[in-house]
């Protein structure tokens, strides 16, 4: 595990500001380009015309984790690749996200059974899950309301889209 | 560009390649020992994603174990899951009506398809050309909506049975399958003038990544790649299978040897492909597509028996060994990215840091294929 | 070289039945069609390389490796996957090992592509090859000690 | 005097803050011109949620950058790895300086603004290989080799070309050349067949070169993505990333002014009528159009076709045109 590096509170709080900056983020997600396994499959498709995840800004996917801001994990997390995400995790810069998408990520889908030897049950076991997304793998829609929660829980409440009525 | 690895006298090196890196598509890690950009060694490092397939497949029954195939080589995944319920047929001696058979071929060519597609758009990735995966993708999306409609997934499919598959197909499918064909037929020409007759694009493939028909042969590679290395071995004409044998078609080969090789093969398979889909639409014969008195918990009798198909990257082989019990005693699954991505090490030694990415790219790797 | 001279020459290798009335060479002739293999043929251990220098000889190519774990018989079985490219003839080769020293020769020196076979094999069993350049872990962690795909793992 | 002195300091701060708010600008709304393009060119729509159409989404990706935690990674030269961003924006700007927007609009005309140009845009490549050297990263080392050898090469076919178009010019004052383009587009100097039937080709040649100093794609070797992860720029977080991405914009704008100014007639009206800012700002942006337009229609070449690209082909036959020009100096 990383070691918890303790943030000052600030010692001016401004909220208006903190608001802005939190919209800012929130319409300028850059991912990680990082495939894990089917997932980063759906991961592309959403990035590709037919969904385009460019709409809401957030198309960048920069390959060095020292530029991105959301960290989608996308497929199974194997125990001997847990190192290697808990490092790319760690030289993200702050603020952060992470979002779980699949099943996989969630708890190890269908790879989590009695007596299974190499798998990370879940994302959420080494890293702060900020977003779960289900599915096996999700549909790229799936990823794209995924990031929409993650901006509505950035702004504190504000949603760009209304949620679909089934 | 080739540099003499034998008589290096110079100080090298290492680079680790992944397991997070673009161009690995997924997590492979390769630990390169390089001088300046000349690759002196390139180890791949595997086990990032292995998922256990094999362990599952005995301690689960085999119907259970079907969902696992198609998160093996996710790409294509109707290959693995007709790899797999064909050899416990097999052993099992289940006779498939040939309407499923029919159904099987036209939705795996499809699967092949979107895969080289996939492919497609990836390598130009890896190339440094961001466009064409847009167009390749788009026109997977239609493969996929086809799919979608008869299997109920987008991407990891559990669509075929143990004596069939899992529901028929309507006469939408059977014409949405006319326009896409004729629709895919119609944009080959532009994925040749867009891709194939790009300057930049054949300086990057001709010549750069020659892999020998001898060194195919000597690691088990399969698949495009030992067709671009001349080699015509296709396991559908080699042990036809399936429906196949009812069909007219001709196995993809060049004998360029390098990446343009591996590219012109999967391109006139998407051709191919299409062929077989049309053929196979139009004989497409009424009946029912699951076998009567297939049991409930399958239980072949005691025994062992293999079985390979021809996947979108090489033969796929699965070797079951059953105790006549519910449960496969061993589940052997021979996937091609590993023999592909072997002979990787040899064949890279001396090449240049952006060719040998580019050969890695020709060899249309699936990591969790790979580590199973 | 066809596939009944090829039989031939693995005849000599293979183990013989324990009929002391008229032993027979274990080399079988399997229905493509019912069994996948056209040849499919047990040899001792420590013969596996003459086998396999015989299929390479005739340009057969190796397609995969692996181990059952026959658990109630304290053996081990190592199948060998050759398939010829150029008529799609498939032979396998099986080799038994006792489950308490699992022990056989590497064929890396002929086929290269069976270095990463054996070390897969490795993994999950815990089958030895001896020579083989090197045994470390391949699809599990570096410093794995177990053996996932044993009989009795995890009892 | 004191009314001057005045003036003085107003005009410096007005053009100071203008070249600011220019590059500032580009910067950023190229970098959304490039996403819709880009978009366009594949069949996708680009930001369109993030204000209309999408034109707040440079404002949030600024503001978003600027909060930022900056990593500063372990064993990294802290100075060098501040100094790189700034070694490489700074050159930049400070060659809009001579930039001559219109007839009246320029900061500074000097006469030797062209030589000024290229003596500062040649410190591109010391920001990069500063900025990859002090990461302390083997990806980012080999792309700082990687970029002084491809500056270096494609230096040399640059100069040759603005030597070709000075000699016809005879100055390098950029306001009198774009003065020397007055009348219409056949006086440009791409259309000048009458001083070198191969201006056009030098055109085209400068366009290449002018690719491949700014590093974009398919020349970029600075960040090659799929071969170095993000190559110099891979230890860099924060708005460090940020200054590295608008320098790159700002030595595209500033290599497509200067292509303007040296062959398309800078302010002039192709028809010789209303000349003026507007037209120099829309031949700039069309070229500006034209590079990111390359950069999304094709792959990345090799290393070392690109340095043969540069010794085997651009340099002679820029020296061929040199030669050409002089000899049709010396004829007509």
């Amino acid at each position: 595990m990383e070691k918890q590096v303790e943030v000052p509170p600030a010692l001016v709080q401004f909220a208006q500001l903190d608001k802005v900056l939190n919209l800012a983020r929130a319409n300028s997600l850059w991912p990680m380009t990082f495939g894990l396994a089917c997932c980063a499959i759906e991961m592309m498709a959403t990035g590709a015309s037919r969904f385009d995840m460019a709409r809401f800004g957030c198309e960048v996917f920069r390959p060095s984790p020292r530029q991105c801001d959301l960290m989608i994990v996308c497929g199974t997390i194997t125990r001997k690749m847990a190192p290697a995400v808990i490092t790319l995790y760690d030289q993200m810069p702050e603020p952060k996200w992470v979002l779980a998408m699949g099943n996989c990520a969630i708890s190890g889908g269908p790879f989590n059974f009695p007596g299974q030897y190499s798998v990370v049950e879940g994302a959420d076991k080494i890293l702060p899950v900020d977003v779960y997304v289900p599915g096996c793998p999700p549909r790229p829609e799936g990823l794209l309301e995924g990031i929409l929660k993650l901006e509505e829980k950035l702004c504190s409440g504000w949603r760009r889209w209304p949620v679909v009525e089934t | 560009m080739s540099l003499d690895v034998q008589n290096l006298d110079r100080e090298t090196f290492v680079v680790n390649l992944g397991p997070q890196h673009p161009a690995t598509h997924g997590v492979l890690r390769i630990k390169l020992t390089m001088d300046g950009e000349y690759i002196v060694d390139a180890e791949p490092v595997l086990g990032y994603i292995h998922r256990m397939h094999e362990k599952m497949g005995e301690n689960r029954s085999y119907a259970k174990f079907l969902p696992n195939m198609g998160r093996m080589d996710y790409v294509a995944a109707l290959f693995n899951s007709h790899g797999y319920v064909a050899a416990v047929e097999r052993l099992a001696g289940i006779t498939v009506p040939e309407r499923a058979e029919f159904i099987r071929v036209i939705t795996c060519e499809l699967n092949r398809v979107a895969s080289h597609l996939l492919w497609l758009g990836a390598y130009l990735i890896d190339l440094g050309g961001f466009t064409p995966m847009l167009y390749a993708f788009d026109d997977r999306e239609m493969i996929l909506d086809l799919l979608e409609a008869v299997t109920g997934a987008r991407l990891t499919f559990c669509y075929f049975r143990f004596g069939g598959v899992a529901n028929d197909v309507d006469e939408n499918f059977v014409s949405g399958t006319r326009v896409f064909v004729a629709r895919m037929r119609s944009r080959m020409p532009m994925y040749e003038a867009f891709v194939s007759k790009n300057i930049i694009f054949r300086k990057r493939c001709e010549g750069i990544g020659v892999i020998s028909a001898e060194t195919c042969r000597r690691y088990g590679a399969t698949g495009p790649v030992i067709r671009g290395s001349g080699v015509a071995y296709d396991v559908r004409k080699a042990e036809p299978y399936s429906a196949y044998p009812r069909f007219q078609f001709n196995v993809a080969v060049s004998d360029l040897c390098d990446n343009m090789g591996r590219y012109r093969v999967r391109v006139d398979e998407i051709v191919e492909s299409l062929r077989i889909i049309e053929q196979a639409i139009d004989q497409l014969p009424g009946g029912p597509v699951m076998a009567e008195k297939v049991p409930r918990s399958l239980k072949p009798p005691k025994g062992d028996c293999y079985f390979n198909v021809e996947s979108a990257r090489g033969s796929f082989g699965v070797r079951v060994v059953s105790d006549a019990t519910e449960n496969a005693y061993r589940l052997k699954l021979r996937s091609p990215c590993l023999s592909n991505l072997h002979l990787f090490r040899e064949c890279s030694r001396g090449m240049l840091l952006p060719d040998a990415l580019a050969m890695l790219g020709s060899l249309d790797l699936v990591i969790p294929d790979i580590d199973r | 070289m066809s596939l009944s001279a090829i039989k031939q020459k693995l005849a000599e290798i293979a183990v013989r039945s324990a009929d002391a009335a008229s032993p027979v060479p274990l080399a079988v002739d399997t229905a493509h069609a019912v069994r996948g293999t056209d040849l499919d043929v047990t040899v001792p251990p420590e013969r596996v390389t003459d086998a396999a220098r015989v299929l390479d000889e005739a340009a057969f190519m190796l397609e995969s490796i692996t181990g059952v774990d026959f658990i109630a018989e304290g053996q081990m079985e190592v199948v060998y996957d050759y398939t010829f490219t150029a008529s799609g003839e498939r032979v396998a080769i099986r080799a038994r090992v006792p489950r308490a020293k699992p022990e056989l020769p590497t064929v890396c020196g002929i086929h290269p592509g069976a270095n990463w076979h054996e070390r897969e094999t490795h993994d999950f069993f815990g089958i030895v090859f001896t020579g083989h350049p090197d045994l470390i872990p391949l699809l599990l962690p570096e410093d794995a000690d177990f053996h996932p795909l044993r009989k009795d793992y995890g009892a | 005097m004191r009314m001057e002195f005045v003036l003085e300091i107003a005009r410096v701060v007005l053009y100071v803050v203008g070249i600011l708010a220019f590059v500032g600008f580009n910067a950023s709304y190229l970098v959304l011109l490039e996403r819709k393009g880009s978009a366009r060119f594949q069949l996708r729509h680009g930001p369109t949620e993030v204000g209309p159409f999408g034109l707040i989404q440079p404002v949030a990706d600024a503001v978003k950058l600027l909060c930022k935690q900056i990593l500063i990674p372990k064993n990294v030269d802290v100075i060098l790895f501040f100094m790189a961003p700034i070694l490489v924006l700074l050159p930049a700007i400070l060659c809009m300086v001579t930039i001559p927007f219109g007839a009246t609009i320029a900061a500074r005309n000097f006469n030797l603004g062209l030589l000024m140009v290229f003596a500062f845009a040649a410190f591109n490549v010391f920001g990069i290989l500063i900025g990859g050297w002090a990461s302390h990263n083997k990806y980012a080392n080999l792309a700082a080799a990687r970029v002084v050898a491809q500056n270096i090469a494609y230096e040399i076919p640059t100069l040759l070309i603005v030597v070709a178009v000075v000699m016809v010019t005879g100055t390098f004052n950029l306001q009198e050349i774009v003065a020397q383009q007055a009348g219409g587009f056949w006086r440009w100097n791409i259309l000048r067949l009458d001083l070198n039937p191969l201006q056009p080709v030098a055109f085209l040649m400068y366009f290449i070169c002018l690719l491949a100093e700014t590093n974009r794609a398919p020349f970029d070797m600075v960040e090659a993505e799929s071969e170095l992860v993000a190559g110099a720029y891979t230890e860099y977080s924060g708005m460090t990333f940020g200054v590295f991405f608008m320098a790159e914009y700002t030595n595209i704008v500033l290599g497509c002014c200067v292509a303007t100014v040296l062959f398309l007639g800078g302010w002039q009206c192709p028809f010789g009528l209303v000349p003026g800012p507007h037209w120099f700002l829309l031949k700039m942006y069309a070229l500006c159009f034209t590079v990111i337009w390359v950069r999304w229609s094709f792959p990345r070449v090799q290393f070392y076709n690109l340095l043969n690209l540069s010794w085997k082909i651009l340099i002679p036959v820029s020296l061929a045109n040199i030669i050409l020009t002089a000899l049709m100096l010396k004829v007509f």
